[in-house]
This record gives C-alpha cells, structure tokens and sequence, in this order.
C-alpha cells in the first residue's frame, strides 16, 4: 500500500567531480511502498544519484535520510545492511560462482553465516530452497548450476535482481533492470517487480517508457543534473519540457 | 579422494623412514608457509609481496622465547603465532585499503621496512641471526633432540595448519572471500564489510605463515635475516605458484618441489638461481595451474572422457 | 659559514646535488618500468636484469670489440632492446589479458636466469669499466668538485626523460599504445597492429634500462648484482610516481633521489628505507600515486 | 677400523652463486682438490674425497646440508663456511654432532670466542686481524686521522669498532663514522661527508660490492687523488682484479696471503690459475691450508675419529704455502702472519694479476686476539 | 546472392569448447543496411565477433569484396575496410573524448571530419576534454558510432547501439544512420528493438540458437510479425 511517509529522501544533494557538477541541488522523496521512476536522458545523472544514496559516492553536498535516520555519511555495506541495496547498471554477478551461490552469497549475511570460518560451508545448504525459490522466480531454473559468466547478457540482469531480492531489502534501487533483455524477460520481470514491491519501496531506473508508465507510481525526471519535473507518468509525460528533453516527439 | 588423503597421511607418516627428516622437516615448515600465503592469493586474490615479515617475524620471536627466556617450545611457537598475527593485524590493517598490484607494494614497502627493523634492533643478532635455538622438550615431555620426535611434530603442526586452510576455504567465511574476489562492488552492495573479511583473511595467514616460520625456528634451532628479506617473500610465492595456486595440495607440491631442488641443486655444478629461474618461466608459460592444477586438470578430463 | 640543520649549507648543497644525480638513475630506470607497465600492464621484474646487461654490454662491447663509451651508448641499448624483443616475442605476448601477476612472475623468472647466468660466468666482483677520457676530471662548483661525468649523466638522463615523454603523451602513438593498454583487441580491431606495437614498447623500455645502464658503468661497479640491488627501489619509485604515470615517474625519481641523498645526511641508515616510507605513505594517502590517474 | 667407513669425506660447503661467489666458491673446492691430491690421494691407507654444496647464503639450506653429510653421507669435516650466520649456524651443529668444521671464509670472532666449539677452527682472516693489519699499520705510515664507511650490520659495526679500538691504541684519531645501508649503491654521499671531516684515511667497513663501489666512487670524485687514504678493512686480490688498478690504485688493504710474496707462493698460484683461470686469494688458500692440515692430523692421530682428530689439530704446527709458523690457540684459532699491502698503479704492474706491493707484515700474535680475550668458554 | 560486399558461408564459431554458431549465412551488398534479429544469447554479437575476426575459433568462409577474410590477423581485417561498434562500447578511460574520437586510424579516404562528427553530436562536443569513461552511458554509445565515422571504413558492425539509450537519443542515432546510409555507408546492425530497426533495415535476419532461421526485405516486416513474435518472443 503507497501511503504518504517518504522512506527516503535527498535534500539538495550534489555531485562535483573536478568542477563539472553531474547532479546540482537534488530533492527527491520515495514513499514507502511506490515504485518510483527515475527517468531522464543519458548522462543526466541518474547513476551518480544512486551512487550517492548507495554512498558508493560521498555527495559534495547535500544530506539523505533513510527511514528517518541520516545516512549521509555511512559507508555503502552500512547503507546495505540498513536494507537500502541496489542493482547495477553494468551487470554485476559473481563470474566465477554458479547462479545458484550467487544467491546463496545473498542469502547468506542476514542468516549470520558469513563468518563462520570454522564450519563446514555445507551447513550452507539449508539456504537452497529459498535460493531455488528466488532463482525460479526470475525463470533461470535451468541455468541454477551454470557459472554466471556463462550466462547471456539479459539472464545476468536477472539473476542481478534475485540476487538482490534474497536480501529481502526495504528499499530496492534497480539501475536500468530492464537493459539488455529480451521482451518477454522484460514482461516477466516487470511482473517480478510489481509483485516484489508489494510491501517494499522500489526507486528505479529505466529507459523503457512502457515499463515505466506500467509500473511506476511517481516519476522523477532529471536533466542536466537537475529536476526537471515530479509527478505521476501521465503529468509528467505532459510535460512539454519533458517531451522535448527526453521523451522526443514521436512517443505515444 | 578419501582415499588419496589417507595414502597421502601414510606416506607422510613413513616417510622419515625413507628420506632425510631434516629435509622432510624443512619441507613440511615451507608447505605451510606456503599454504598460508595461498590462502591470500588463492581465495582472496591478494599477492602479498611481504609475506617473509610473519615468517621470518615469528621465527625471532619463537627462538629468542626459547632460547633467552627458556620458554618451552610450545609457548614459543603460540608467542610467534601470536606474534605474525600482531604483525599480520598491523601490516594488513594498512595494506588491505588498495588491491591488486598496490597491495603488493604496500606489503613489499611494510615488509622491507620490518626487515630493517630487524637488522636494527639488538635481540635479532644483525646478521649472525639468534642462533644455537634448544630444541627442548614439548611440554617437558617429547624430547625434540630426536630427529624422529620432532619430524612428528612438526607433522603435526603441518597438519594442523593445513586442516585450517581448508576449513577456512570452505567454511561460509570462505564463501564470501570468493564472492569478494569476484566482485568487490558487488559484494559491498549486498551489505558485506568486505574490509572486514580481507583483514580477517590476512590475520589468519598471518598467523599460519608464523607458525610455519616458528616451527623452523626450532627445526633448524636458528632465526635469520634471510627469513625476513623480500626474497623470502619471493620464494614462497615461487612455490604456491608452480604447485598450483588456488589449490588446497599445490602449495604442498611446490614447496617440497622447490626445497628438494634447492637441496638437489646445491652439489650440483649447475648455477641454482639459473634452474629456478628457468622453471618459474617454464611454469607460467606452460603449466600456469601448476603442477597440482594440472595433474587435477588432468584427472577432470579423463574423467569427463570416460563419462 | 652558515648551518642548516648542524650541517654547513656548503655541505648541504652538495648532498642536494648529489641526490639529484642519483634521481638521474632512478629516473631513467623507473621511466622504462613505468612505460613498460603502463601499456603493457606488465610489472617488469626483468628491469635491474636489463640494466645490467646494458652495462656488461658495454664493457663487452669494450674488451672484445674495442668499441668504446660513445658507440657503446647507442649499441647497448639496441642489443639489449633486440634481446627483450624476442622475450616479448616469444613469452612475454602470451601473458597478455591474464593476471598482471602472472607477467611480474614471468619477468622475475627472467631475472633471475640472466643473473645467475652473468654470475656463473663473470663472477661477482665485477668488471672495471672507465669514464671516458671526454668526461674525465671534474669542476669546482665551490661548494664541492663536481666529477665532470655525473654533470653528464644528469644532463643525459633529463634530455632522454623528457624525448620519452613526449613520444608517448604527445604523439599518435602514445595515443595507441595508451589505448591499447585498456583493451588491446579493440585497437586491433580499429586496424592498429597492437602485437608490433607491444612488442617495440618493450623493447623501448628495455632499451631505457640499458641506457641507464651503460650510463652507470663508469661510476658503479659493473657487476651482475648492480640491478638487483636497485630494482625493489625503483619499483617503489614507479608507485610513488604512480604506476604507469610517465611524467610521475621522472618526477618521483628525482625527487626521491634528493630525499635519500637528505636521509644519508641526517640518518644514513634509513637512507634505503626512505623511499619505502614515503611510498607506504603515499599508497595510504593517494592510492594511485602522487600523478597516476585514478582508476 | 681407525678410519670410519674407510673414507675420509671432506665437505667444502659456501657460497657458488651468490654475493661471495668470487671470494672463494667454486675455486675454492678446486683448492681442497690440490690438497688432497699434495697429500697422495690417501690418508692411512684411505681415500679422500671432496664434496661440495652451494649453500645460496642461507643457513637453513646450509643447516641441512651439513646434517645431512653428517648423518647420512658420512662426512667427517665440513670447511669454507662463507657467511657468519652460515659459520655460526653449522659450527653449533658440528659441535652437537661432535665433528670438525674449519672455517675460512667468514669473518666473525665470534666463532672462536663466544660460540667456540671444541671441534671447530677459524683459519684465515677475522675481523680482528683485519683491523689490526690495516688499522695499526696505516696509523704508523702516518694515516691518523679515520673516517669509517660502515655498513649498517653486525659485521660492519665489529670492523669499525675493532679498528677504532686499534686505530687510537696507536694513537691516532676518529673523526667519525657513517653507517651506510646495505647495497647502497651510491657512496658520493658518504665520501663527501668523510672529506668534509678532514680524515686523511677512509676506512671502509663493509664488503663486496659496497666496497668496490665506495672504491671506484672515491676515484671518481678525486678523494684520493688529494691525498687521503682508503682502506678497505676486507678486500681480497678477487675484487681488487674485478675493480681494475685504475680505480683502485693506493688502496690499503690486509690479506693473510698473496702469489707474488715467493717462489713457493707463485708456484702454487700458478697451478691454480691453470685449474680455474684465476689467481688464488687467501680464502682458496686457506681451504687449501685447513684440508691439508686436517689429513695432516687424521695421519697423526691414527684414526678420522673427531676427539683424536681435534686434539692433532690442536697441536700441529701449520707449516705450508699458506701459514708459516702457524699455531692453533686452544679456542680453535689458527694464528700466523697476515700483511698490509697497497694497489699498484696501473703504470706500476706488470701483468694483469700483478696487483699488489707489500707494505708491512702484521705478526700472527699481534693480528689475532689471544685466547684470554677471546671470551671461549671452553678454555676456562 | 551475386556482387555482396560481404559474404559470409556455413560460419562456425567456438567459445572455448562451447559451439556457438551453427553454419551462419550471411550476405550484404554494397549500400545496404542489413539488421540482425534474435533474442538474448542467438548468437548475434558472437557473429559480429567472428566476422571482425575477434573470435579466432571459426570455420567456414568470410569473404570482403571476393577477398577472404579468415586467415588475416584482426588488423589487417580492419584495414579492409570494416568498422567495429561493439556492444560494450570500449571507450578508453585514459583517453579523452576527442582522443578517443581521433585514435582509430584512417583506413581509406571518405571519413567524416571531426566538425561534422561534433555536428552530428553536440553532446560530445560539450565534453569533449572529459575522460572517456566519465560520460553516462548513452554519451559513451554515441562517442562509441561517432569514433567510427571518421576513419572511412566502407562496411560497419554495429551491436545494439540502442541499447539503454533515452527515446530521444534513440531516435537520433536513427537519424544518424540514415544520414549514413545516404552518404552510401553499408551497414550491418545488431537489434532487439524492431521498432527502430525497421526505420533503417533494408532486410532482415533472424536468428535462433546460432542458426539463421529466415530473411526478408525491410518492407516485408509486417509480413512477418508473426514469426517475428515467435522467435522474438515479442
Ligand atoms: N565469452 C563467452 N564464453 C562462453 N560463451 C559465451 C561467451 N560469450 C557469449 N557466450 C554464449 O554464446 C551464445 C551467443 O551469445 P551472443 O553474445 O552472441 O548473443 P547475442 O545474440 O548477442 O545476445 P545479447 O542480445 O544478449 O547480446 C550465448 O549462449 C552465450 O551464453
Ligand atoms: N566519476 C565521474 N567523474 C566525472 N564525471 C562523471 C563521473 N561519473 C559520471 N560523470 C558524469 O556525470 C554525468 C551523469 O552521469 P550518469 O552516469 O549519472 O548519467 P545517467 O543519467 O546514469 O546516464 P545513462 O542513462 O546514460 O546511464 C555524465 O555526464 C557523466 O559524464
Ligand atoms: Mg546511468
Ligand atoms: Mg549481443
């Protein structure tokens, strides 16, 4: 259920990197339980945003607040275990590791068996069956003894977000969760989401506008670094700044 | 493979009944360095280029306990692991801040600078090294003077580390040391304080590079400059690298190899430091696995051939 | 007459000098690590070995050819150049895209033969090799006499510092070869023949150790233990300067040969540890060294 | 029976490959091989042999070694030992296994003082004669006033002390002394400051390649052109050929043996030079003196047994073509004369070997400590 | 099918041990634009990758202009003629904008000027004294196609250059091949997304599991939808 208390929020944050401001003066508020869309042409800023609200970046100024607390200045595995994680816009798996410990690895922090250095890893086993779960859920079953390098592109984007859900985070950042797939992975995982997100907040990423007005509650719009309009999909899709900055003419 | 194992624990058992002990003994005391060095740089994907500071460090404190303050050997040998994992705590607290080949530097920076310590500080005896370390008896029992004697304990102490690497490797720890080595960011993202797990990582081989370092102190009853200085380093990463690193039993191979050889090789009229040049690059250009790797590479394939 | 710090300031400026001198060396040779690893992204262990056989190849050149210094400056570097190429040839290009280490191990093996095999077959004590008579003698610079040879060597080694830093940040091929660094088999694929292109920079920075190394007979002993002595301390100069930062390099060499010619002065002990002190530092404080770029 | 398994094995155990490599290695075994052969071949009726093992300058290579020649490969004495931690570590073994071990090739006192062995023998130099030769003969040739290049370990620092300590017993002075890193590479720094203090000697406290380089450095900076005098406190006719008479011409040096001295001298030289192609220095010498003296007492005892052997060792006369008069203190130090020689310049010498002229004689019982202040536990 | 520009006959391509493409047919005449369909893992980029000669591993015949292209090294493959936009775009971090615009060299006359490339991406004129890598994705595509345009090449691989591009960019960089198609460019294009591919295409592969399974002209698209649907999973 959206209700009305933001969960996250940004206020004024800004990045510099060697006197080119990327993001300058940012204000964003998710609310709990939206899925909200971060949207904007290339190079506006949106993966330097989730960089900051991840603390993989320090803002330059600017303070962020998670579920009431200022999270402005922990580091990134603090903000993960707060249940604020993100996915990749790049790719991100284990290579080497199946697809299967890849979600194990996950599944593994909040079950205190990470620094176990004196048990045998098979008391790890009894993670399987939600780590099966989580792999069906994203339709790579077939692939779950497979190395993940050796998957396509568009599976490694997926077995990105099971492995993200096995966290069982509040608040999911997914950076473009659709790039690189297939339509009917893309129909699938927008289904995976709208189901995940029922009781979690999801801030997303994304380029493709069907998803978007398909799915998101609220939409943000970045350019240039800046907000160039908040609202839901239709208001914002009329915007006619935001027809001329992003969407271009042609678009529905 | 069980059945590998206990050939492998019977031939170990036996052997100073057919070999050298002190050989056998100098071979077991760098397994395990080496060993505890792979456990870095096979499972968590830092070469450490200081690695002689735990071994050489420990093999001071190991034989200046025993010998000046007459502790018994076991004392001596807890105090140097103790010791290399101080060590260890300190070097990797710094090091561990940068990957790749920064680590190297940093530990190889850290480490030249303990080897100057150790030339410094009086209770290392310069150059001389502590020397005349007793063997002593192991809690006033074992009398180690006997070649027999002490070639089981140090077995023992061999295969106490070796069972704690393993362990290490494949425990939910170790789990996540291979996660990091894939992917760090990813790692951090998923809540993981991997500064954390490299630190504990690096203590642990600390440690264990102590205990190989403080066993040889009593083998040989001497503690030298030469245990401390970079090319110590570089001799343990030579041997992790030809018997295969990232293996449990390669380490194990290549420093019985390369022990073998130095001992080999010192009445022969060929020049060492040639021969072993040559075969670390024979090594990395043919046989990168090493040669536990290859042999296991082997053993895959005709396996998958018969299936 | 005036004291800095209990030393005469005489005194003092020709410590200064002479740890500039000194920087001549490690700027050369870190110059050529330096290139080496930042296109070929390999950690050129070989180096001190490449400098000393600069050296016995002009005290070769020298005893058995009659040819002296002069000729020797050139001739050197281009046999010992020639030599790496084929290492790069035939061992070095098959290492490329795996581990950087396994190219430091490789290069640490090759050091390892060529020293062995200069011991074994020239011994340890070295051989005798002269300034030539050009260059013999020195000047009264007041403070002190500055050996006419040295002023050559600091001059030499700025002229050939700056000639390889402009060939490699200002030119097309700089370009290339910076590029290739980061994905060779894109630049092939954009038409560049990266193998020759690797394989000519190896030999280049081979061939700057070489120089360095004839450039050193006359004053070090040639010895096949003269690289190995030098080569961790260079390496911690490339990584202060920043691995692979060209202008980092020449820098960081200088200025750390002042500093250790400073420590000599004042606490002659540490004077080797110095420069690891500085680089555990600044790997702590700037990780991508004092001019590398950051990753 | 009297010989144990009817073989005398003589062990000759240093370093081949490494920083000593030219101080005796290889060549030196070659010597040992002459002294077998100037004995016969055989000792009571036994053959001789000879191995030899490259111990890369580390005890524990070393330590093994020599237990395993002991207790597998029946050898009866090990001798070289190149290295003081590589003397020290195998005389305490040679001791707890009650077998002879003579050394010539390291330089620490302390293998005939505090770690003395009943069964062990320092044969050729220590630091204690070196300072002596160089320290007490160059003050009396009017070299007074000493600046020290140390190098910064153990070795070092006894150099620089026992010199000091001789050094002003003869009246003379210390300027100062700088301690300089191993390897150093580069002396300019130091020579300057040892100039600037107005020494007329620069004694250098170190060894092999740091001291050939401090050599060539002071050459090169005109050091002694002016005037002032090197010393190098252990420098052997091997490095002196490696540095060349150009840039070592003037250097004080104390060698305990040298091939021009006599007849008997250039004889043996000259066989030597025809099996290695390089003229002997007083360590190849000195193996050559400690095999031959070592059969010389199994012949007296009677037997290779160590207690009988050790005994012999301890009252035989040293009369070869190394040591003249030569005697064996109760500590295990072999005493005899050793000398002060300068380098030729490159105009004075007559072949490539001819390097040196003699400047003094240093006699035995003033060149090494005797057995009081030795500080051996045995003796007492 | 007679005077192509590229030909391509019964192509096998390997990863390693893995057999990845399975006798791929292809042919592009001189001025076309020939796009390549398939879903995830088909094998499309891997067919880029062979042509290039960046995959070794490969048999069967690839010919430019009747010249075979199997046996030369990955250089001189460039120097006929072809152009390469791979899918990860391969910016060069240590390389500004501009120095990765000027760094492939020219391999025939005809490239474009580096004016007329900022023209086309003002984008990439605005920074163009950034370091490569530090553009967002969507700059670092276009810096990846403008890079090519200068060198002359007649023939050029594109893989998925849409991909994770904003609506706007997308349909520039549709402008942008279509300008190259006027200006007589031949262009083989790797595409998910047949919504922009059909503005450009003059025909269409299909491919599935490392086969090709059908072609047909561009305005046969609709013609197809359905098969489209299937192999597409649309
Ligand atoms: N480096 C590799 N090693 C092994 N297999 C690989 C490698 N790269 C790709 N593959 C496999 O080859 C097949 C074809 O992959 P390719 O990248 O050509 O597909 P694609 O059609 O380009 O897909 P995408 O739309 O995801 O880019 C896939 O099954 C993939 O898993
Ligand atoms: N580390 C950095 N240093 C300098 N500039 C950077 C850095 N990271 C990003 N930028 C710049 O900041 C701007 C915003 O980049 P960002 O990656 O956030 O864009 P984006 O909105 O995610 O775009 P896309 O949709 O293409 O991924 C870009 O112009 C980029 O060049
Ligand atoms: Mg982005
Ligand atoms: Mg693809």
């Amino acid at each position: 259920m959206v209700n009305d208390t933001p969960i996250l929020t940004a206020e004024g944050i800004t990045m510099e990197f060697r006197g080119f401001v990327a993001v300058n003066n940012v204000n964003l508020s998710v609310r709990e339980g939206s899925i909200h869309a971060l949207i904007g042409p290339n190079g506006a800023g949106k993966t330097t945003v989730f960089n900051m609200l991840t603390k993989f970046l320090t803002p330059t100024r600017g303070r962020i607040e998670f579920r009431g607390q200022d999270i402005t200045t922990l580091k990134p595995a603090e903000v993960a275990r707060l249940g604020l994680v993100r996915s990749f816009q790049i790719s991100a798996v284990f290579p080497h590791l199946t697809v299967l410990d890849n979600v194990r690895v996950a599944l593994q922090r909040p079950s205190q068996l990470a620094t176990q250095f004196w048990r045998s890893s098979r008391v790890l086993s009894h993670l399987d069956d939600r780590a099966l779960e989580l792999i069906d859920a994203v339709n790579l079953s077939s692939y779950a003894h497979l190395p993940a390098v050796e998957l396509p592109y568009g599976r490694k984007r997926a077995l990105e977000i099971a492995t993200t859900l096995a966290l069982d985070p509040t608040m999911l950042l997914l950076d473009e969760p659709m790039a690189g797939m297939g339509h009917e992975d893309i129909g699938r995982i927008s289904d995976l989401i709208r189901q995940i997100s029922k009781g979690r907040t999801v801030l997303m990423v994304e380029h493709n506008l069907h998803v978007v007005s398909d799915l998101c509650d609220r939409v943000t719009v970045l350019a240039r670094g800046e907000i160039l309009a908040d609202g839901s999909y239709d208001a914002v899709s009329a915007d006619p700044r935001v027809r001329e900055a992003y969407m271009g003419t042609e678009h529905e | 493979m069980k059945a590998f194992a206990a050939l492998a624990l019977v031939g170990l058992l036996a052997a100073p009944f057919v070999f050298y002990p002190v050989l056998l003994m100098s071979m077991l005391c760098f397994a395990l360095f080496a060993c505890a060095f792979n456990l870095l740089i096979g499972y968590v994907g830092l070469l450490s280029f200081g690695h002689a500071t735990f071994f050489g460090g420990a093999a001071y404190f190991t034989a200046h306990a025993v010998k000046v303050w007459g502790w018994d050997p076991l004392a001596g040998l807890l105090l140097g692991v103790l010791g290399a994992a101080a060590l260890g705590l300190l070097v990797g607290f710094l090091a561990i801040r940068r990957q790749g080949i920064y680590f190297a530097m940093i530990t190889l920076a850290l480490g030249q600078m303990f080897a100057f310590i150790c030339l410094q500080v009086p209770f290392t005896h310069g150059e001389d090294g502590i020397q005349g370390v007793p063997r002593g008896h192991l809690l006033g029992l074992i009398d180690l003077n006997d070649p027999i004697a002490m070639y089981y304990v140090t077995l023992a102490v061999f295969l106490f580390g070796f069972f704690a690497v393993w362990r290490i490797v494949n425990s939910p720890f170790g789990n996540i040391l291979k996660a990091i080595r894939e992917n760090e960011r990813r790692a951090i993202s998923l809540g993981y304080r991997v500064d954390r797990y490299k630190l504990g990582a690096f203590v642990m081989s600390a440690a264990l590079a102590g205990l190989a370092g403080g066993t040889k102190a009593i083998v040989f009853q001497f503690a030298t400059l030469t245990d401390v200085q970079w090319q110590m380093s570089g001799e343990v990463i030579l041997m992790t690298l030809l018997g295969g690193i990232g293996t449990l039993i390669g380490p194990v191979v290549g420093a019985a190899f390369v022990i073998a050889l130095q001992n080999y090789l010192a009445s022969s009229d060929f020049p060492v430091t040639v021969l072993i040049g040559i075969i670390f690059v024979v090594c990395v250009l043919l046989f990168r696995r090493g040669i536990a790797g290859e042999v296991m590479e082997l053993l895959k394939r005709r396996q998958s051939k018969q299936v | 007459m005036s004291t800095i710090f209990g030393i005469p300031a005489p005194a003092l400026y020709g410590q200064i000098l002479i740890g500039l001198i000194n920087g001549s060396f490690y700027a050369l040779l870190s110059l050529g690590l330096a290139v080496i690893f930042g296109l070929l992204r390999v950690i050129n262990f070989a180096h001190g070995a490449q400098y000393m056989l600069g050296a016995f190849a002009a005290y070769g050149l020298l005893s058995y050819a009659g040819i002296d210094y002069w000729p020797s400056l050139v001739l050197a570097p281009l046999i010992v150049g020639a030599v790496a190429m084929a290492i790069e040839r035939t061992m070095l290009s098959r290492l490329y895209g795996l581990d950087p280490l396994y190219g430091l191990l490789l290069t640490f093996g090759l050091a390892l033969i060529f020293e062995g095999a200069f011991r074994y077959w020239f011994g340890t004590s070295g051989k005798p090799y002269s300034p030539p008579a050009q260059l013999t003698g020195a000047v009264n610079l007041g403070f002190m006499f500055l050996p006419i040879y040295r002023g050559w060597v600091v001059i030499a080694s700025l002229v050939i510092c700056l000639g390889t830093w402009l060939l490699i940040e200002k030119t097309r091929l700089g370009s290339y070869l910076r590029a290739a660094t980061e994905n060779a088999t894109l630049v092939q694929a954009f038409g560049v023949n990266v193998p020759r292109l690797l394989t000519l920079t190896y030999g280049l920075g081979a061939a700057l150790a070489a120089l360095a190394g004839v450039l050193a007979a006359p004053i070090y002993q040639v010895s096949p233990l003269m690289g190995s002595n030098l080569i961790i301390i260079v390496f911690a100069v490339v990584v202060v300067g920043g691995m692979g930062s060209i202008l980092g390099a020449i820098i960081t060499g200088y200025v750390l040969g002042v500093l250790e010619g400073l420590t000599k002065v004042f606490y002659a002990e540490a004077s080797s540890i110095v420069i690891f002190v500085v680089m555990a530092i600044v790997l702590l404080v700037r990780p991508a060294g004092l001019f590398g770029r950051e990753a | 029976q009297q010989i144990s398994d009817n073989v005398v094995k003589i062990g000759i155990l240093n370093d081949q490959s490494g920083v000593y490599a030219d101080f005796g290695g290889k060549s030196s075994v070659e010597a040992a091989r002459m002294a077998v052969q100037d004995f016969g071949g055989k000792v009571l009726g036994a053959p001789i042999e000879i191995v030899n093992a490259d111990h890369q300058n580390k005890p524990d290579v070393a330590s093994s070694i020599a237990r395993q020649w002991y207790d597998t490969d029946k050898v009866d004495a090990i001798m070289e030992l190149t290295t003081s931690s590589v003397a020290l570590a195998v005389q305490g073994l040679s001791k707890e296994k009650k077998k002879v071990n003579i050394v010539t090739g390291a330089a620490t006192t302390d293998l005939t003082g505090k770690q003395c062995s009943p069964y062990g023998f320092h044969w050729a130099y220590d630091t204690h004669a070196l300072a002596v030769g160089t320290g007490g003969a160059l003050v009396q040739n009017g070299g007074n006033k000493w600046f020290f290049l140390t190098a910064d370990y153990a070795f070092g620092y006894s150099l620089e002390d026992e010199t000091s300590k001789v050094v002003k017993a003869k009246g003379g002075q210390i300027l100062g002394s700088v301690r300089h890193p191993l390897s150093a590479n580069d002396f300019s720094s130091f020579l300057l400051q040892a100039q600037s203090s107005g020494a007329n000697v620069i004694g250098l406290a170190n060894a092999g390649l740091d001291t050939s380089n401090a050599i060539k450095q002071a050459s090169e900076f005109g050091i002694t052109q002016g005037g002032t005098r090197l010393a190098a406190l252990l420098f052997t006719l091997a490095e002196v050929h490696g540095l060349g008479l150009k840039a070592a011409n003037g250097l004080t040096l104390t060698e305990g043996w040298y091939w021009d001295q006599s007849d008997e001298n250039r004889t043996f030289a000259k066989r030597f030079m025809e099996r290695t192609g390089r003229m002997p220095n007083m360590i190849h010498v000195g193996t050559y003196s400690a095999v031959l003296q070592y059969l010389k007492a199994i012949q007296k005892a009677g037997t290779d047994a160590t207690e009988p052997v050790a005994k012999a060792l301890h009252e035989l006369p040293v009369e070869d073509v190394f040591a003249k008069k030569g005697k064996v203190l109760p500590n295990g130090r072999m005493v005899y004369d050793m000398y002060l020689f300068q380098v030729k310049k490159p105009e004075e010498s007559k072949g490539e070997w001819d390097m040196y002229k003699q400047l003094a004689t240093v006699p035995g019982d003033e060149a090494f400590l005797k057995v009081s202040e030795s500080g051996c536990q045995l003796t007492q | 099918m007679s005077n192509a520009l590229l030909e391509v006959r019964a192509l096998n391509a390997w990863y390693g041990e893995s057999h990845v493409l399975h006798g791929v047919d292809l042919d592009i005449r001189e001025g076309e634009t020939v796009t390549l369909l398939g879903r995830n893992g088909a094998g499309k980029t891997t067919t880029l990758r062979a042509i290039m000669g960046i995959l070794r591993r490969r048999e069967g015949a690839i010919r430019l202009r009747g010249r075979d292209l199997l046996a030369l090294p990955l250089h001189r493959v460039a120097q006929t003629g072809l152009g390469y936009v791979p899918e990860e775009r391969g910016i060069f971090a240590s390389l500004s904008v501009e120095e990765n615009l000027a760094l492939p060299p020219k391999v025939a006359d005809g490239g474009m000027s580096i004016e007329e490339i900022y023209h086309l991406f003002p984008n990439l004129y605005e920074r163009r004294h950034s370091q490569g890598t530090k553009l967002s994705g969507g700059e670092q595509q276009m810096l990846a196609i403008a890079r090519i345009l200068r060198t002359g090449a007649s023939l050029i691989l594109l893989d998925e250059p849409t991909e994770g591009l904003a609506p706007v960019i997308v349909q520039r960089i549709g402008d942008v091949l279509v300008a190259l198609k006027e200006r007589g460019m031949t262009i083989l294009l790797v595409e998910q997304n047949f919504r922009f591919a059909r503005k450009v295409a003059d025909r269409f592969y299909l491919m599935e599991d490392g086969r090709m399974v059908n072609s047909f002209p561009g305005n046969e698209l609709d013609s197809h939808m359905d098969e489209l649907h299937s192999v597409l999973g649309v």
